[in-house]
Protein backbone atom coordinates (compact mmCIF):
# COMPACT_ATOMS: atom_id res chain seq x y z
CA UNK A 1 0.00 0.00 0.00
CA UNK A 2 1.65 3.85 -0.67
CA UNK A 3 1.61 6.06 1.36
CA UNK A 4 2.26 10.03 1.18
CA UNK A 5 5.56 11.58 2.48
CA UNK A 6 3.82 13.37 5.64
CA UNK A 7 2.38 9.92 6.49
CA UNK A 8 5.45 7.84 6.46
CA UNK A 9 7.76 10.67 8.34
CA UNK A 10 4.62 10.76 11.09
CA UNK A 11 4.78 7.19 11.38
CA UNK A 12 8.89 7.27 11.85
CA UNK A 13 8.39 9.93 14.28
CA UNK A 14 5.87 7.44 16.01
CA UNK A 15 7.79 4.55 16.03
CA UNK A 16 11.07 6.70 17.98
CA UNK A 17 8.83 7.81 20.49
CA UNK A 18 7.26 4.40 21.77
CA UNK A 19 11.06 3.15 21.17
CA UNK A 20 12.30 5.48 23.61
CA UNK A 21 9.37 5.47 26.10
CA UNK A 22 9.40 1.54 26.23
CA UNK A 23 13.38 1.50 26.44
CA UNK A 24 12.86 3.80 29.62
CA UNK A 25 10.01 1.82 31.17
CA UNK A 26 12.20 -1.13 30.50
CA UNK A 27 15.17 0.23 32.45
CA UNK A 28 13.48 1.30 35.32
CA UNK A 29 11.77 -2.13 35.44
CA UNK A 30 14.83 -4.38 35.70
CA UNK A 31 16.99 -1.54 37.13
CA UNK A 32 20.40 -2.79 35.89
CA UNK A 33 22.89 -1.59 33.20
CA UNK A 34 23.98 -5.05 32.60
CA UNK A 35 24.70 -5.63 28.78
CA UNK A 36 22.96 -8.02 28.73
CA UNK A 37 19.67 -6.84 30.22
CA UNK A 38 19.87 -4.15 28.14
CA UNK A 39 20.18 -5.76 24.66
CA UNK A 40 17.34 -7.95 24.80
CA UNK A 41 15.45 -4.88 26.36
CA UNK A 42 16.13 -2.90 22.72
CA UNK A 43 15.30 -5.61 20.78
CA UNK A 44 11.65 -6.19 22.73
CA UNK A 45 11.10 -2.14 22.50
CA UNK A 46 12.58 -1.91 18.72
CA UNK A 47 9.94 -5.50 17.79
CA UNK A 48 7.16 -3.73 20.03
CA UNK A 49 7.25 -0.22 18.55
CA UNK A 50 7.65 -1.87 15.04
CA UNK A 51 4.32 -3.42 15.24
CA UNK A 52 2.78 -1.22 17.25
CA UNK A 53 3.89 2.06 15.74
CA UNK A 54 0.72 2.00 12.76
CA UNK A 55 -1.51 2.40 15.94
CA UNK A 56 -0.89 5.77 17.58
CA UNK A 57 -0.41 8.00 14.17
CA UNK A 58 -3.96 9.49 14.54
CA UNK A 59 -2.66 11.05 18.34
CA UNK A 60 -0.84 13.68 16.11
CA UNK A 61 2.17 13.75 17.84
CA UNK A 62 4.04 16.73 17.16
CA UNK A 63 8.13 16.63 15.79
CA UNK A 64 10.80 16.83 19.05
CA UNK A 65 12.70 20.36 19.31
CA UNK A 66 13.88 21.80 22.10
CA UNK A 67 11.75 24.69 22.85
CA UNK A 68 8.63 21.61 23.13
CA UNK A 69 10.89 20.33 25.52
CA UNK A 70 11.36 23.37 27.60
CA UNK A 71 7.65 24.21 28.29
CA UNK A 72 6.87 20.60 28.83
CA UNK A 73 9.78 20.90 31.77
CA UNK A 74 7.92 23.99 32.80
CA UNK A 75 4.78 22.43 32.26
CA UNK A 76 5.75 19.83 34.70
CA UNK A 77 6.82 21.95 37.43
CA UNK A 78 3.21 24.10 37.06
CA UNK A 79 1.49 20.97 36.87
CA UNK A 80 3.55 19.38 40.21
CA UNK A 81 2.93 22.95 41.87
CA UNK A 82 -0.74 23.04 41.31
CA UNK A 83 -1.32 19.58 42.78
CA UNK A 84 0.28 20.51 46.08
CA UNK A 85 -2.21 23.41 46.06
CA UNK A 86 -5.13 21.03 45.73
CA UNK A 87 -4.33 18.70 48.25
CA UNK A 88 -3.51 21.86 50.54
CA UNK A 89 -7.34 23.21 49.31
CA UNK A 90 -9.20 19.54 49.38
CA UNK A 91 -7.72 19.09 52.78
CA UNK A 92 -8.76 22.44 54.43
CA UNK A 93 -11.89 21.88 53.00
CA UNK A 94 -12.42 18.35 54.41
CA UNK A 95 -10.87 19.38 57.84
CA UNK A 96 -12.93 22.54 58.29
CA UNK A 97 -16.09 21.80 60.51
CA UNK A 98 -18.51 23.69 58.46
CA UNK A 99 -17.31 22.53 55.32
CA UNK A 100 -16.91 25.91 53.42
CA UNK A 101 -18.03 24.19 50.07
CA UNK A 102 -20.02 26.19 46.56
CA UNK A 103 -20.40 23.21 44.43
CA UNK A 104 -21.80 24.10 40.56
CA UNK A 105 -21.22 22.34 37.39
CA UNK A 106 -19.84 25.07 34.59
CA UNK A 107 -18.94 24.82 30.95
CA UNK A 108 -15.94 25.69 29.59
CA UNK A 109 -13.97 26.12 26.37
CA UNK A 110 -10.97 25.13 24.72
CA UNK A 111 -8.47 26.01 21.63
CA UNK A 112 -6.86 22.92 21.32
CA UNK A 113 -6.85 20.73 18.29
CA UNK A 114 -5.25 17.64 18.66
CA UNK A 115 -6.53 14.25 21.07
CA UNK A 116 -3.79 14.29 23.19
CA UNK A 117 -3.37 17.77 24.01
CA UNK A 118 -7.56 17.68 24.94
CA UNK A 119 -6.60 14.45 27.09
CA UNK A 120 -3.39 15.98 29.01
CA UNK A 121 -5.42 19.39 29.52
CA UNK A 122 -8.56 17.11 31.06
CA UNK A 123 -6.13 15.14 33.26
CA UNK A 124 -4.36 18.00 34.58
CA UNK A 125 -7.92 19.98 35.43
CA UNK A 126 -8.91 17.12 37.35
CA UNK A 127 -5.93 17.20 39.13
CA UNK A 128 -5.52 20.65 40.34
CA UNK A 129 -7.72 23.10 42.77
CA UNK A 130 -11.21 22.59 42.96
CA UNK A 131 -12.14 21.44 39.39
CA UNK A 132 -12.70 18.19 38.40
CA UNK A 133 -13.85 17.20 34.28
CA UNK A 134 -17.09 15.35 33.88
CA UNK A 135 -17.55 14.94 30.09
CA UNK A 136 -16.01 16.27 27.02
CA UNK A 137 -17.02 16.89 23.40
CA UNK A 138 -15.35 18.82 20.65
CA UNK A 139 -13.66 21.56 22.21
CA UNK A 140 -15.99 22.26 25.50
CA UNK A 141 -15.85 20.71 28.87
CA UNK A 142 -18.02 19.95 31.84
CA UNK A 143 -16.29 20.83 34.99
CA UNK A 144 -17.56 20.45 38.48
CA UNK A 145 -15.87 23.03 40.53
CA UNK A 146 -16.17 22.99 44.37
CA UNK A 147 -15.81 26.57 44.87
CA UNK A 148 -17.75 28.35 41.98
CA UNK A 149 -16.18 31.85 41.71
CA UNK A 150 -17.99 32.62 38.20
CA UNK A 151 -20.71 31.28 36.17
CA UNK A 152 -19.91 33.16 32.83
CA UNK A 153 -18.34 30.99 30.68
CA UNK A 154 -15.07 33.42 29.18
CA UNK A 155 -14.51 33.97 32.45
CA UNK A 156 -14.47 30.46 34.21
CA UNK A 157 -12.24 29.39 30.98
CA UNK A 158 -9.95 32.13 32.30
CA UNK A 159 -9.64 31.08 35.74
CA UNK A 160 -9.61 26.98 35.02
CA UNK A 161 -8.23 26.28 32.12
CA UNK A 162 -5.63 29.42 30.75
CA UNK A 163 -2.49 28.42 33.39
CA UNK A 164 -2.49 24.92 31.35
CA UNK A 165 -3.03 26.08 27.87
CA UNK A 166 -0.60 28.54 27.46
CA UNK A 167 2.14 25.99 27.57
CA UNK A 168 0.09 23.39 25.75
CA UNK A 169 -0.55 25.62 22.94
CA UNK A 170 3.22 25.89 22.46
CA UNK A 171 3.88 22.27 22.59
CA UNK A 172 0.93 20.81 20.57
CA UNK A 173 1.03 23.63 18.15
CA UNK B 1 12.83 3.41 59.88
CA UNK B 2 12.17 1.70 63.40
CA UNK B 3 9.68 -0.71 64.03
CA UNK B 4 7.25 1.49 65.81
CA UNK B 5 6.90 4.13 63.24
CA UNK B 6 6.28 1.17 60.23
CA UNK B 7 3.11 -0.34 63.08
CA UNK B 8 1.71 3.30 63.42
CA UNK B 9 2.02 4.51 59.54
CA UNK B 10 0.33 1.12 58.69
CA UNK B 11 -2.45 1.71 61.23
CA UNK B 12 -2.95 4.92 60.36
CA UNK B 13 -3.60 3.76 56.53
CA UNK B 14 -5.67 0.30 57.98
CA UNK B 15 -8.32 3.13 59.41
CA UNK B 16 -8.19 4.93 56.15
CA UNK B 17 -9.52 1.88 54.40
CA UNK B 18 -11.63 1.68 57.53
CA UNK B 19 -13.70 4.62 56.35
CA UNK B 20 -13.39 3.66 52.84
CA UNK B 21 -15.93 0.74 53.49
CA UNK B 22 -17.67 2.78 55.87
CA UNK B 23 -18.97 4.87 52.79
CA UNK B 24 -19.16 1.50 50.60
CA UNK B 25 -21.64 0.25 53.56
CA UNK B 26 -23.76 3.45 53.81
CA UNK B 27 -23.39 4.81 50.12
CA UNK B 28 -27.02 5.30 48.58
CA UNK B 29 -26.03 4.83 45.10
CA UNK B 30 -23.94 2.48 43.28
CA UNK B 31 -21.30 5.00 42.32
CA UNK B 32 -20.67 6.32 45.53
CA UNK B 33 -19.55 2.44 46.24
CA UNK B 34 -17.48 2.40 43.40
CA UNK B 35 -15.63 6.19 44.49
CA UNK B 36 -15.13 4.33 48.09
CA UNK B 37 -13.20 1.23 46.12
CA UNK B 38 -11.57 3.60 43.49
CA UNK B 39 -10.13 5.37 46.69
CA UNK B 40 -9.55 2.30 48.56
CA UNK B 41 -7.65 0.65 45.38
CA UNK B 42 -5.21 3.97 45.79
CA UNK B 43 -4.55 3.43 49.07
CA UNK B 44 -4.32 -0.27 49.05
CA UNK B 45 -1.12 0.12 46.33
CA UNK B 46 0.74 2.55 48.51
CA UNK B 47 0.39 0.13 51.28
CA UNK B 48 1.41 -2.41 49.61
CA UNK B 49 4.54 -0.33 48.79
CA UNK B 50 5.46 0.06 52.39
CA UNK B 51 4.67 -3.32 53.54
CA UNK B 52 7.40 -4.40 51.06
CA UNK B 53 9.70 -1.96 52.73
CA UNK B 54 9.19 -3.48 55.95
CA UNK B 55 9.33 -6.93 55.04
CA UNK B 56 12.70 -5.82 53.54
CA UNK B 57 11.73 -7.83 49.68
CA UNK B 58 12.10 -6.53 46.35
CA UNK B 59 9.96 -8.81 44.87
CA UNK B 60 6.54 -7.74 46.98
CA UNK B 61 7.21 -4.12 44.68
CA UNK B 62 6.09 -6.74 41.55
CA UNK B 63 2.77 -6.91 43.46
CA UNK B 64 1.88 -2.93 43.83
CA UNK B 65 2.97 -2.47 40.24
CA UNK B 66 0.56 -5.42 38.97
CA UNK B 67 -2.07 -4.20 41.44
CA UNK B 68 -2.33 -0.24 40.28
CA UNK B 69 -2.29 -1.38 36.63
CA UNK B 70 -4.94 -4.31 36.76
CA UNK B 71 -7.62 -2.43 39.54
CA UNK B 72 -8.28 0.47 36.92
CA UNK B 73 -9.68 -2.09 34.47
CA UNK B 74 -12.12 -3.43 37.06
CA UNK B 75 -12.78 -0.11 37.68
CA UNK B 76 -13.18 0.85 34.48
CA UNK B 77 -15.48 -2.06 33.61
CA UNK B 78 -18.11 -1.00 36.24
CA UNK B 79 -18.03 2.08 35.39
CA UNK B 80 -19.16 1.38 31.29
CA UNK B 81 -21.61 -0.54 32.51
CA UNK B 82 -23.13 2.15 35.08
CA UNK B 83 -23.22 4.71 31.99
CA UNK B 84 -24.86 2.57 29.56
CA UNK B 85 -28.21 2.94 32.20
CA UNK B 86 -30.36 0.50 33.62
CA UNK C 1 1.51 -5.60 63.28
CA UNK C 2 -1.20 -7.42 65.17
CA UNK C 3 -3.88 -4.95 65.46
CA UNK C 4 -3.01 -4.29 61.36
CA UNK C 5 -3.97 -7.93 60.57
CA UNK C 6 -6.92 -8.23 62.90
CA UNK C 7 -8.79 -4.88 61.92
CA UNK C 8 -7.79 -5.96 58.43
CA UNK C 9 -9.46 -9.29 58.81
CA UNK C 10 -12.71 -7.58 60.42
CA UNK C 11 -12.85 -5.19 57.20
CA UNK C 12 -12.97 -8.20 54.95
CA UNK C 13 -15.45 -10.09 56.66
CA UNK C 14 -17.82 -7.17 56.74
CA UNK C 15 -17.35 -6.05 52.98
CA UNK C 16 -18.31 -10.04 52.33
CA UNK C 17 -21.27 -9.81 54.40
CA UNK C 18 -22.41 -6.64 53.02
CA UNK C 19 -22.05 -8.51 49.75
CA UNK C 20 -24.06 -11.42 50.85
CA UNK C 21 -26.90 -8.69 51.74
CA UNK C 22 -27.19 -6.31 49.07
CA UNK C 23 -30.41 -6.15 47.19
CA UNK C 24 -28.44 -4.16 44.23
CA UNK C 25 -26.11 -7.14 42.46
CA UNK C 26 -24.09 -3.84 41.10
CA UNK C 27 -23.37 -2.96 44.63
CA UNK C 28 -22.81 -6.42 45.52
CA UNK C 29 -20.44 -6.67 42.85
CA UNK C 30 -18.36 -3.61 44.25
CA UNK C 31 -18.66 -5.33 47.29
CA UNK C 32 -17.30 -8.24 46.19
CA UNK C 33 -14.34 -6.38 44.69
CA UNK C 34 -13.35 -4.95 47.97
CA UNK C 35 -13.22 -8.26 49.70
CA UNK C 36 -10.61 -9.40 47.53
CA UNK C 37 -8.53 -6.30 47.74
CA UNK C 38 -8.29 -7.01 51.31
CA UNK C 39 -7.76 -10.50 50.77
CA UNK C 40 -4.27 -9.50 48.72
CA UNK C 41 -3.22 -7.14 51.75
CA UNK C 42 -3.88 -10.74 53.88
CA UNK C 43 -1.78 -13.08 51.54
CA UNK C 44 1.03 -10.37 51.22
CA UNK C 45 1.24 -10.14 55.16
CA UNK C 46 1.32 -14.11 55.12
CA UNK C 47 4.79 -13.61 53.06
CA UNK C 48 2.94 -15.48 49.87
CA UNK C 49 3.16 -12.43 47.23
CA UNK C 50 2.64 -15.04 44.03
CA UNK C 51 -0.55 -15.58 45.86
CA UNK C 52 -0.99 -11.99 46.26
CA UNK C 53 -0.84 -11.16 43.04
CA UNK C 54 -2.77 -13.81 41.62
CA UNK C 55 -5.53 -12.59 43.49
CA UNK C 56 -4.91 -9.18 42.63
CA UNK C 57 -5.87 -9.70 39.00
CA UNK C 58 -8.24 -12.76 38.92
CA UNK C 59 -9.75 -10.93 41.73
CA UNK C 60 -10.32 -7.32 40.79
CA UNK C 61 -10.24 -7.33 37.25
CA UNK C 62 -11.39 -10.61 36.08
CA UNK C 63 -14.14 -11.62 38.54
CA UNK C 64 -15.24 -7.91 38.33
CA UNK C 65 -15.64 -8.28 34.60
CA UNK C 66 -17.67 -11.47 34.46
CA UNK C 67 -20.03 -10.95 36.71
CA UNK C 68 -20.36 -7.30 34.95
CA UNK C 69 -21.20 -9.86 31.71
CA UNK C 70 -23.88 -12.09 33.90
CA UNK C 71 -25.63 -9.55 35.47
CA UNK C 72 -26.18 -7.73 31.64
CA UNK C 73 -27.41 -10.73 30.70
CA UNK C 74 -29.80 -11.03 33.13
CA UNK C 75 -31.25 -8.33 35.34
CA UNK C 76 -29.75 -5.77 38.32
CA UNK C 77 -32.16 -6.23 41.10
CA UNK C 78 -32.84 -8.83 43.23
CA UNK C 79 -36.53 -9.13 45.10
CA UNK D 1 18.63 10.66 54.36
CA UNK D 2 16.65 8.05 56.20
CA UNK D 3 14.91 10.88 58.19
CA UNK D 4 13.85 12.98 55.10
CA UNK D 5 12.43 9.33 53.28
CA UNK D 6 9.94 9.24 56.41
CA UNK D 7 9.20 12.90 56.55
CA UNK D 8 8.19 12.71 53.32
CA UNK D 9 6.20 8.78 53.66
CA UNK D 10 4.34 10.25 56.78
CA UNK D 11 3.17 13.61 55.35
CA UNK D 12 1.59 11.19 51.96
CA UNK D 13 0.41 9.23 54.44
CA UNK D 14 -1.49 12.41 56.14
CA UNK D 15 -2.67 13.06 52.93
CA UNK D 16 -4.21 9.23 52.17
CA UNK D 17 -5.86 9.57 55.43
CA UNK D 18 -7.78 13.05 54.79
CA UNK D 19 -8.47 11.62 50.79
CA UNK D 20 -10.43 8.64 52.76
CA UNK D 21 -11.68 11.24 55.38
CA UNK D 22 -12.91 13.24 52.98
CA UNK D 23 -14.92 10.64 50.74
CA UNK D 24 -16.47 9.70 54.02
CA UNK D 25 -17.74 13.18 54.86
CA UNK D 26 -18.47 15.39 51.70
CA UNK D 27 -22.33 15.67 51.10
CA UNK D 28 -22.45 13.86 47.15
CA UNK D 29 -20.42 11.67 44.72
CA UNK D 30 -18.96 14.91 42.90
CA UNK D 31 -17.21 16.19 45.83
CA UNK D 32 -16.35 12.83 47.21
CA UNK D 33 -14.43 12.08 43.79
CA UNK D 34 -12.84 15.63 44.47
CA UNK D 35 -11.40 14.49 47.42
CA UNK D 36 -10.79 11.16 46.64
CA UNK D 37 -8.66 11.23 43.35
CA UNK D 38 -6.81 14.63 44.49
CA UNK D 39 -5.55 13.49 47.83
CA UNK D 40 -5.09 9.95 47.11
CA UNK D 41 -2.99 11.13 43.86
CA UNK D 42 -0.52 13.06 45.92
CA UNK D 43 -0.58 10.55 49.06
CA UNK D 44 0.35 8.00 46.88
CA UNK D 45 3.03 9.46 44.93
CA UNK D 46 4.49 10.75 48.15
CA UNK D 47 4.57 7.17 50.10
CA UNK D 48 6.38 5.41 47.04
CA UNK D 49 8.58 8.24 46.37
CA UNK D 50 9.45 8.13 50.28
CA UNK D 51 9.98 4.31 50.54
CA UNK D 52 12.20 4.91 47.01
CA UNK D 53 14.49 7.85 49.07
CA UNK D 54 14.61 5.53 51.96
CA UNK D 55 15.99 2.33 50.00
CA UNK D 56 17.84 3.93 47.19
CA UNK D 57 18.28 0.91 45.28
CA UNK D 58 14.68 0.77 44.98
CA UNK D 59 14.02 3.90 43.46
CA UNK D 60 13.44 3.09 39.75
CA UNK D 61 10.58 0.87 40.62
CA UNK D 62 9.03 2.80 43.03
CA UNK D 63 9.08 5.76 40.26
CA UNK D 64 7.39 3.46 37.69
CA UNK D 65 5.10 2.76 40.23
CA UNK D 66 4.08 6.39 41.38
CA UNK D 67 3.79 6.98 37.61
CA UNK D 68 1.44 4.32 37.11
CA UNK D 69 -0.45 5.64 39.93
CA UNK D 70 -0.47 9.25 38.31
CA UNK D 71 -1.86 8.11 35.49
CA UNK D 72 -4.60 5.97 35.81
CA UNK D 73 -6.11 7.56 38.54
CA UNK D 74 -7.30 10.69 36.99
CA UNK D 75 -8.51 8.49 33.97
CA UNK D 76 -10.60 6.13 36.17
CA UNK D 77 -12.24 8.61 38.50
CA UNK D 78 -12.95 10.54 35.37
CA UNK D 79 -14.98 7.27 34.13
CA UNK D 80 -16.90 6.57 36.63
CA UNK D 81 -17.95 10.58 37.31
CA UNK D 82 -18.91 10.61 33.85
CA UNK D 83 -21.01 7.31 34.90
CA UNK D 84 -22.27 8.70 37.74
CA UNK D 85 -23.50 11.45 35.52
CA UNK D 86 -25.13 9.17 32.71
CA UNK D 87 -26.92 7.35 35.73
CA UNK D 88 -28.90 10.78 36.93
CA UNK D 89 -27.08 11.18 40.12
CA UNK D 90 -28.18 14.45 41.32
CA UNK D 91 -25.79 17.28 42.68
CA UNK D 92 -26.30 18.10 46.63
CA UNK D 93 -28.91 20.90 47.72
CA UNK D 94 -25.88 22.92 48.47
CA UNK D 95 -24.80 23.91 44.80
CA UNK D 96 -25.08 27.19 43.20
CA UNK D 97 -25.05 26.45 39.27
CA UNK D 98 -26.37 23.76 37.30
CA UNK D 99 -25.02 23.98 33.19
CA UNK D 100 -25.79 20.71 32.00
CA UNK D 101 -28.42 21.18 30.21
CA UNK D 102 -26.32 23.99 28.25
CA UNK D 103 -23.80 21.47 26.63
CA UNK D 104 -26.44 18.25 26.46
CA UNK D 105 -28.30 21.01 24.03
CA UNK D 106 -24.67 21.78 22.51
CA UNK D 107 -24.69 17.57 22.31
CA UNK D 108 -27.94 17.21 20.52
CA UNK D 109 -26.85 20.33 17.73
CA UNK D 110 -23.70 18.79 17.05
Amino acid sequence: MAKTAPEASHQRRNFFYLFFILLIIWLALTSSFHWQEFSVGILLSLILSLILSKNYLKLGLPPISLKRIAFSIAFTIVLFIEIVKANLDVAYRVIHPKMPIKPGIVVIKTTLKQDIAKMILANSITLTPGTFTLDILGDTLLIHWINVQSENMDEATKIIGERFEKYLRVIFS
Amino acid sequence: MSQTIAVVFLAIMAIGIFLCLLRMLRGPTAPDRAVAVDTMTTTVVALLVLLGFVFKRYVYLDVALVYSLLAFVGLVAIARFLERGI
Amino acid sequence: MIFVVSLLTLLMLSAAIAALIFKDLMSAVIASCMVSLIAAILFYFLQAPDVAMAEASIGAALVTAVFIIAIRRTKRYEE
Amino acid sequence: MDVFGVAITGVGIIFLFLGNFGVLRLPDVYNRIQAGTKCTTLGAFLTIVGVGIMEPAWLWKALLIALFVLVTNPISSHAIARASRKSGVSLCDRSVVDKTKDFEEFREKT
